[in-house]
């Protein structure tokens, strides 16, 4: 456990994270411009789709690829739930907040899992290709349990039906993105994926560098100013990862994956969205709060995920696969 | 001497996630057309937030130039919303040249 | 208490490559200065149109402060260009601080 | 019939190094909250500007909408360093839906 | 020729167009930051400068050079005459938009040339390095055309001498860029450029994948829009490049290229500019509708060209150059 | 001599400044997008810092490091004085704008260290790791002089305290991000490094020749629109570099550091700032005029240094290292 703690720390992309919360704890005005940001953002999630389409196309399609999808969705469908309890008892949110947190808490953070595998991929323990298609499978889902949690089956507050709502979500960028990207990593194939190696695959691990620091710097950023967020809702968002962690690396374990896939689907479950979720809620349940529910998955779940439980989790999974910790 | 005619200037600050809320109202409103311009940063009773676009919580201004009828049913169809999805809407009185476009 | 003294406030739309035809104009009408604000996108009769800097025709805001005479010498100007070019100009009465500058 | 209330809408343009200047000021007056957009170039006494943000020189339009007596507050407040610190400050009368909020 | 048309399909850069093409008709809010997309631009007019420049700073410039640099020059003085008897007769479109039109379809389009020299390269018919300069050259002769096709000789709406306008159609951006890099990789050569090579050779297909991920979001967001464009249009900007596309492949022949190089110009004769002529267009043209030139041009010609006219200019140049269809 | 001053002239890098100056001069509309440009610097700083920490993780820290260490403070500190000296006589600036010139002059441009590493890296002559962290050192010292020859010990004219105002200083952006890349590549190393090698070292020379183009188009513009500065400017903008490159020079080769970390320590004195010091005049000093320090420093005396004076100063380190000019 201590090793995957330490690896964590020795990486570079981590210690740009930690470079962007200590700038910004200090109040220097060191800043990503937005457009930069953004286009860092979809070159992640170019390049992490073709990865897995190309690796999906060398190894084929199989049912241990159909159980790991079908665990993701089911586990997007259902984790909102524990969130969504937690949050109206101990928590002591209403009813609209209440589920647009646990929105996010079933739907998945791209940079953490893209964390997660280059510290995998560092201690020799790198997760499958299909775990990307898991990846994009689980974004959405989760906003349909946030939503009937929230407001029930009745429709939106601005008179728009859900079908409209729900083409929104479904078609946004992110999902978009991945999934285009890895359907053309299949069609590409190796070959096709050569030519284009030394932009997406060289460059990956220096721009998600920058896009850390750039996490960093708004994370911190947004724990200063933040207001709604109570010590409640503090504890939630360190105990939720836990929690969806442990469930994920189980369930991941049970159906028989390779230990990288367990932590990497672990990471999944641990993880909480901070891009797709909150656009979707900003839509479907604009009256809930950004200030509660980007504060927790972003300011508080985020950086535990990176600088700590992404470490957990490895030591977790090469447990379970009876390995001793990793060296 | 060119001639000009008063029009209202509508301007409605708004997540740019529900920016296409706003610019179906106005086109239900009748009215010619619209402009979005971008916005950096503010601060508000929710306090400071910046450039988050990655997020999709950032700002645009939508802007549009109505006669003051349709404004005001801009207005009106906007009011109910206005505070549940935390919009913010000014509007004033500007001489535009070429009135019959607006 | 300070003084204020009131001035007009003049916005023109224009697409961003007749830009300099528009601060030329200011200019000719001997106001001291402008400044040019970014636009993401906007609808008109001419359809919708998104940021296209690709593809020059992209648009911003121009505008200026002056006094009311060389406000009105800047719309003659450019009164006959506003159709061909598709220029929008509005115009409003502003109270500003240090008038003398303008 | 929805109901507006009239307010100041104050625009300054200032350098973007100094606009935390200009929003502590805001927030000295009791105003409840600002709005940053952004300025793509300028001309004025100085000559010429354009985007440069690399070197710090960039400007910002900081606007906030506040009633009378917080505006003329802010404008005094602000008088003394409008000419030494460059900042051109506009206001204007607006409607407002939602009054009670500012 | 069906051989060409599957490397098309197959070929990342392609399939990205694809991709951006089918999540804009989705109604995806996918897109890349505008400055992102310049960047982008700029990038690859840098990058094929400098390989050109240095290309033929290795083969010197000979008669075979200067003979393909006429025949481009040549060629975007005369095609507008032929787009404009089209627009003009079948299109029914007035005076001033087909003129502006036409010098659209005169002069070139720097993507859809880079899109074919990946896929002419990855069918070993590279083109020589020289076609660069023939690129450039091409860029703006067919404005003048076109200006005088819309105006005749006299003075433009606004009171501006030619020879303002001329100054600034000829050192807009993408000529300065593309002709500053062709010099840079002359003066600097083979080693200078070596330097600079992971950044401006290894990148640049990916970066082309995104950029034209762009593209198809913004050609296919634009026809959804459309208003201005009716059938006979629609027709006429499929014709325009399978016409150029076929003349400027048979001069290409005629002087004696090679295959690589005679197919590339077919391209360029059949591509129509999107980028240099409509911001010369909003100068000198203002009353001109960029709902009718933009649309042809982006969203009919560009796809088209991309997709299927790029593979059947492949196919005729090595027919004419008596080899079979390639491979 | 002339060696040096040629070898500037065929770097790719140097020529794209070039190309930026002719472009602008002509009046071309080519221009960077500003959110490029920024993420272009940022990645640069984040580069050299990464790849001076590294460097200092493999050579240690020893009494060399310190000294040099030592001495760029000093000269920071010292430079704004000799400036200060001349700006007030011969220049005939008032007090606040001399202050205000004196700082750029004390501290130092990153790009014109950086394009001189290339060049003397190109010559076999790179210096030391550690020169980055003299760079950082020697940014803010300077700033403090500056302000002392402007206001004396008072109170800024808007009533806030020094305190506030050296925060805002000493944890501007380009200081945080150098120093904690280098921080990142100390605790990293070597391994650490290696992994993000293809971004950040790959990727390098050719961002430093857009980012010139760029700095090229914004020197030159800016100087065509420049009211404020005098010939008497104008000379003293080229003085300076002269004056305090030879000061500079002749320190670091007494303290015994090798050729290339002479020359390097040359140019660092002969540079003044653009970025951080113009942006805490705007916050310190806002009466004195941008026109004259931002036109003084990056239109004249930034195209000096890098067209000629890298040149002179490499020539000057060779001839005090005993050497013949480079070859
Ligand atoms: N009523 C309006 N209010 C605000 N902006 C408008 C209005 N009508 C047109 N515009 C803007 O002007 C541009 C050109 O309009 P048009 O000339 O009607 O195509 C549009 O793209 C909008 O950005
Ligand atoms: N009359 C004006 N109208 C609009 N903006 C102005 C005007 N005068 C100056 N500005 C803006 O204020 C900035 C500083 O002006 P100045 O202080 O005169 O150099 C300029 O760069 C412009 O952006
Ligand atoms: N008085 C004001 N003047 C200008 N902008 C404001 C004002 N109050 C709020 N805003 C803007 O509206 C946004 C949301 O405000 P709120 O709904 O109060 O959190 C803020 O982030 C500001 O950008
Ligand atoms: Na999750
Ligand atoms: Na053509
Ligand atoms: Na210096």
């Amino acid at each position: 456990m201590d090793a995957s703690v330490l690896q964590t720390f020795t990486s570079p992309v981590v210690l740009f994270f930690v470079l962007g919360l200590l700038a910004a704890f200090a109040r220097s005005d060191l800043a990503i411009p937005e457009a930069i940001a953004k286009g860092m953002s979809l070159y992640l999630m170019a390049a992490i789709g073709l990865k897995g389409g190309v690796a999906v196309a060398k190894s084929g399609i199989d049912a241990r690829v159909l159980g790991a999808l079908l665990i993701g969705i089911l586990a997007s469908f259902a984790l909102p739930l524990i969130a969504n309890l937690l949050l109206r008892t101990f928590g002591r949110l209403d009813r609209i907040n209440a589920g647009a947190v646990a929105a996010h808490y079933g739907s998945v953070s791209v940079v953490t899992y893209v964390t997660a595998v280059e510290i995998l991929t560092g201690s020799q323990m790198a997760p499958q290709g299909f775990m990307v298609a898991v990846l994009a499978a689980m974004e959405t889902p989760a906003i349909l349990t946030g939503l009937l949690l929230a407001r029930g089956l009745g429709k939106s507050s601005d008179g728009r039906s859900k079908g409209e709502l729900l083409h929104e979500v479904f078609l946004n960028a992110s999902v978009v993105l991945l999934l285009g990207a890895f359907a053309i990593g299949m069609i590409a194939g190796p070959d096709g994926f050569a030519e284009v190696t030394p932009f997406f695959e060289a460059g990956f691990k220096g721009v998600l560098c920058l896009f850390l620091l750039d996490m960093g710097l708004i994370a911190a950023r947004r724990i200063m100013d933040a207001r709604s967020v109570t010590w409640r809702l503090a504890v939630i968002a360190i105990a939720l990862p836990l929690i969806n962690g442990t469930l994920g690396t189980l369930a991941a374990h049970a159906i028989g994956l390779d230990v990288g896939s367990v932590a990497a689907f672990g990471v999944l479950c641990a993880s909480a969205s901070y891009i797709a979720v909150p656009a979707a809620m900003r839509l479907a349940l604009p009256e809930a709060d950004p200030g509660i529910y980007l504060t927790m998955s972003l300011s508080v779940t985020f950086p535990f995920n990176i600088l700590i439980n992404i470490g957990l989790i490895t030591a977790f999974a090469s447990m379970l696969a009876g390995g001793a910790a990793v060296p | 001497m060119i001639e000009t005619v008063i029009r209202k200037r509508i301007e409605i600050l708004t997540d740019s996630a529900l920016a296409r809320r706003v610019t179906e109202a106005i086109d239900r409103a009748g009215i010619t057309g619209w402009t979005i311009t971008p916005v950096t940063s503010g601060k508000g009773r929710d306090g400071h937030w910046r450039e988050e676009r990655v997020m999709g919580t950032d700002k645009v201004f939508v802007l549009t130039i109505a006669p003051q009828d349709k404004a005001m049913a801009l207005a009106e169809d906007l009011a109910p919303i206005l505070s549940s999805h935390g919009l913010l809407l000014t509007m004033w009185d500007v001489e535009v040249i070429r009135g019959e476009r607006f």
